[in-house]
């Protein structure tokens, strides 16, 4: 019993930076419907900006934090002008298919600038785990599931409480009326963009600092992991974001104790699979209505 | 012609398969992120059948285009009426699913005091068929493109015939498709073991041509890539896949001098052709187009001049 | 006072407003009749900069409009009432009225025209916290002409506001139409309902196929000539 | 698992005997070491029949690279490897675009026709064979 409790503690720290990640997914694909396969890569170099300037000017954690989080929001506004922003409003499939190209240009980037196949990352934290009765609890496992928590209520926050996120909120039900109620619509997107970024650099931060290393398979990883929370939690949704993350983590850390690290990828899609074919709007979404438009 | 050309010809024949295949599924507008997953049940059934069974090509071949044609339906019966997104992300794990599962898959037969056999991690090494039976790379060359010609001939006939017409019926508005007295589901299965042979048949040539299999090979990038080739070439017509592959690996391959910057360029001048073109360069609407002008010349009478433009929705 | 002139608004070669001229004067109600596809919802959404017309100017009170950006024009003191009216579904009706005055920064102000949109829409404060989409079809219209008033606008335009109403509301929506102008609101207004409509016209056009073919007041014609004219297109000689 | 195992000895029993090797088979060790330029590797390859394990000399061979993700995309052009001292084994140099696993394909065209491939994970300090688990990212 107390293995399963273990389990699911590691499950719900691992699953909070997933949560953050699908987030920043529901962010992006709230406002636009559309599906951004770029999102980790641009967290990707955001992190080899943050590694570079650990490794090179051995800065501190807070430096490459910020470093980090510039990185990826550069980086998500680059995506966003070349790959949705000249977008007709029906080419969904080829703004996917052209974030697709620019997460190919983004990875090659990051392998060119930093040819080795793994580079170093500031710690969270290097104290002993704590123990929490007959749990242990690593201390940088507990500071990333802290931030994360935090930084989703803040964004929720934003999303429910601010001006901005009530302008943000009226794009996602009706782009056409939030135009004639006065809401710059495009400058509104880049900072949405913009935000999500922000949110995903936090995310990578936190985990390649659990990890201590960043590899260039970090993009692909980051992009998946977000995708199969946001779908398992429900897509738009922004606490589904998180509990789907948070569940995806616990799914994993039992199936890796149990059947170790292969089967462990294997439940998560296994798991997100079962999700879409028997509820396609995922735990806290409401499934799509409108067709994912195919083209102008 | 040296070894290496005839490589790369021999790539760019076997990748037009698996785009081809993500092709007719875009036809019906079903996304598919999956198709790698076919190619590499094709490509381990056929492995499998010449290397430890003994089959004869064309049958493993054909075994192997079965066995991605069968797993193709069997994904797509609960994902084919999931929506769009839900169907992409849905291959999209049904494809790591077969991958991983091919890391756990052992099958070994000890032939000649040697174990031959996937191998999990490993891979599969030794499906040594074209090199026992004496195929040059001229001949197996012939043959992909041979198999690749009928399969195009295929699909320009599926193009002009009642089947092919549901699946773009189904592709723009399946309501509409069903209202119009088409079984849509029905199509949608066909459409979608129809892809899953073609995958499957272009997974057996490929471990036939590299004698070699790895889970790691059938990831995600070769199911995007195949996607993205139908939609750089554009939807018109099945050559427009292939136009993708060419763009694809005859640009990675001539501008090999940048060899590190190659994806640099590629990724950019694919977004930028995206943004002037949305639906690849061989759209529906310049396949019109050249099949008016076309009409034209050969003097069959054409529609009236200004054929009314959809009114955007 | 707001200015149309030879507006041409195009779908691809398909010319939806073939140079378009019509004014609605400040204070006044005016009114837009015609059938289906006769491009009424087309100039509306021109002159809401969502879609940008080919040729022509819209001008308001002398204000240059062609070519603005939706939020600008916003901001120049239109509003539109959009076509089967658009709220914000999964948003509740306060959140709805709060995003009608998204360009307004006088918090204050804003939260005083809410209570008088509440006041002049009973309806609406009963369904205050209620998401937007699970209103009825008048209630949502009432929302959708509170949310353009949130704005403050200087005209305000109707894009057929009885689209899919009971009789009894639609009754209701033109009392109310009446009603803002009477309080200083100028008004223009597209309707197919030509025998409400000229209830409460001052003035009002005609247009078939992208033309204006007839301007005055609802005495010149009698209504079943207008009826006749607009809708069962009278003899070109005529 | 073992449904899959039951389906495919019953299909072996339905195929025809298992093809003769009649031609030989070629067995390669190959180790490689960073030539100093980054991203360059030599390499040295012992090539041995299969069955007899007989050194095969006199074989034209050319060397080339495969990323396994995406073999047909990430690729590096093949090398001619040159002879070496002892009978069967050859050297060849070779330019990688990434570091990290890359599969080496050593292709026979000479009197004796054949493929081999053997993975190895380059390194900028040293290569080594690719271990068991690929490197993917450890969550």
């Amino acid at each position: 019993m107390v293995d399963f409790v273990q389990n699911t503690l590691d499950g719900v720290m691992t699953g909070s930076s997933y949560g953050l990640l699908a987030l920043g997914f529901t962010l992006i694909f709230g406002v636009m419907r559309r599906l951004n396969l770029s999102y980790g890569p641009s967290i990707m170099i955001g992190a080899y900006l943050g590694t570079l300037v650990y490794v090179q000017l051995s800065a501190g954690p807070l430096v490459v934090i910020a470093v980090t989080l510039l990185g990826a929001v550069l980086a998500g506004l680059y995506v966003e002008r070349l790959c949705f922003a000249p977008m007709a409003a029906g080419a969904g499939v080829a703004s996917m298919v052209s974030s697709f190209a620019i997460w190919m240009q983004l990875e090659q980037a990051a392998v060119l600038a930093l040819p080795r196949h793994t580079y170093p990352f500031p710690p969270l934290a290097t104290g002993a785990p704590l123990n929490l009765g007959p749990f242990l609890l690593r201390v940088d496992h507990l500071i990333m599931l802290t931030g994360a928590l935090a930084l989703s209520a803040c964004v929720h926050l934003l999303i429910y409480r601010s001006h901005f996120g009530l302008g943000l909120r009226a794009i996602i039900n009706n782009p056409v009326a939030a135009h004639l109620v006065g809401i710059n619509v495009r400058a509104a997107i880049v900072r949405a963009f913009a935000l999500a970024s922000a949110v995903g650099g936090v995310a990578g931060y936190l985990v390649l600092a659990v990890d201590q290393q960043v590899t260039p398979m970090f993009g692909m990883w980051a992009t998946i992991k977000g995708l199969i929370a946001m779908m398992i939690g429900g897509l738009g949704s922004i606490p589904g974001a998180i509990l789907g993350g948070l569940l995806l983590g616990v799914i994993e850390a039992h199936s890796q104790w149990y059947f170790g690290p292969h089967i462990r990828d294997l439940f998560a899609y296994l798991a997100l699979f079962a999700c879409l074919a028997l509820r396609p709007g995922g735990l806290l979404g409401e499934a799509l209505h409108e067709p994912f438009e195919r083209g102008a | 012609m040296d070894d290496y050309l005839v490589g790369v010809l021999s790539n760019i024949g076997v990748i037009s398969f698996i785009a081809l295949s993500a092709y007719l599924l875009l036809l019906i507008g079903a996304i598919s992120f999956g198709q790698q997953a076919f190619f590499a049940i094709g490509a381990y059934a056929a492995g499998i059948a010449t290397a430890l069974w003994g089959w004869p090509l064309w049958l493993a071949l054909g075994w192997g285009a079965a066995m991605g044609g069968v797993a193709a339906v069997l994904v797509g019966l609960p994902t084919l009426r999931l929506h769009g997104l839900y169907f992409a992300i849905a291959t999209l794990a049904f494809a790591e699913m077969v991958r991983l599962l091919f890391e756990q898959f052992r099958y070994q037969v000890t032939i000649d005091g040697e174990p031959v056999g996937p191998n999990g991690t490993d891979g599969f090494r030794g499906i040594r068929y074209i090199f026992e039976n004496d195929v040059g790379p001229l001949q197996f060359l012939a043959l992909i493109y041979g198999l690749l010609a009928v399969v195009l001939a295929g699909l320009m006939l599926l193009e002009r015939s009642r089947l092919g017409a549901a699946f773009r019926m189904i592709g723009e508005d399946p309501t509409l498709a069903a209202l119009n007295g088409i079984a849509v589901a029905r199509a949608q299965l066909l459409a979608a073991a129809l892809a899953g042979a073609l995958a499957g048949l272009g997974g057996g040539l490929y471990a036939h041509l590299t004698t070699y299999l790895e889970p790691r090979i059938f990831d995600v990038m070769l199911g995007v890539h195949g996607l993205a080739y139908g939609l750089i070439g554009g939807l018109g017509t099945a050559l427009g896949p292939l136009i993708g592959v060419l763009i694809d690996i005859g640009m990675l391959e001539s501008i090999r001098v940048f060899a590190g910057y190659r994806m640099i360029i590629f990724g950019g001048l694919v977004a930028v052709l995206l943004i002037v073109r949305p639906r690849g360069l061989l759209d529906e609407r310049l396949v019109h187009r050249i099949g008016r002008a076309c009409s034209g010349l050969f003097g069959r009478p054409r529609p009236d001049k200004n054929g009314a433009e959809r009114k955007p929705a | 006072m707001l200015e149309i002139s030879d507006l041409v608004t195009a779908y691809g070669k398909i010319e939806a407003l073939k140079g378009v001229s019509l004014r609605a004067e400040s204070g006044r109600i005016t009114c837009l009749l015609g059938p289906n596809g006769a491009g009424k919802t087309t100039l509306m959404m021109s002159i809401a900069g969502i879609l940008q017309p080919q040729r022509g100017a819209i001008r308001l009170d002398g204000v240059e409009l062609t070519g603005l950006t939706p939020a600008r024009i916003v901001t120049a003191g239109v509003a539109l009432v959009p076509e089967n009216r658009l709220v914000f579904p999964r948003m509740s009706v306060r959140e709805n009225l709060l995003a009608g005055a998204y360009q307004r920064k006088d918090k204050a102000e804003v939260a005083i025209d809410a209570e008088r949109m509440y006041a002049r829409f009973p309806r609406l404060r009963e369904r205050r916290e209620q998401l937007a989409g699970t209103l009825s079809g008048g209630e949502q219209q009432m929302l959708a002409v509170a949310r353009a008033l949130m704005s403050r606008p200087r005209v305000l335009l109707m894009d057929e506001p009885s689209l899919g109403l009971a009789p009894l509301v639609v009754a209701e929506i033109f009392r109310i139409v009446a009603e803002l102008n009477r309080d200083g609101t100028t008004i223009f207004l597209v309707e197919q309902n030509a025998h409400m409509a000229l209830q409460v016209a001052h003035h009002f056009f005609l247009m078939e196929q992208g033309r204006v073919t007839f301007s005055g007041t609802p005495g010149q014609l009698a209504e079943d000539e207008v009826i006749q004219r607009a809708y069962l297109g009278a003899r070109r000689a005529g | 698992m073992t449904a899959i195992r039951l389906a495919c000895a019953l299909a072996a029993a339905i195929g025809l005997p298992a093809a003769a090797y009649a031609q030989t088979r070629a067995k390669a060790d190959v180790t490689c070491r960073p030539s100093g330029t980054t991203l360059q590797y030599d390499c040295s390859i012992m090539l041995t029949n299969a069955r007899t394990s007989e050194p095969l000399g006199g074989v034209t061979l050319t060397v080339g690279a495969d990323m396994p993700s995406m073999p047909m995309m990430h690729n590096v052009r093949p090398v001619a490897a040159t002879p070496g001292a002892q009978a069967g084994t050859y050297q060849a140099r070779l330019t990688l675009e990434m570091h990290g696993d890359w599969a080496l394909q050593l292709n026979l065209s000479g009197p004796l026709r054949d493929r081999v491939v053997t993975t190895l994970r380059f390194d900028p300090d040293k290569v080594a064979p690719a271990a068991k688990a690929p490197p993917r990212h450890k969550h």
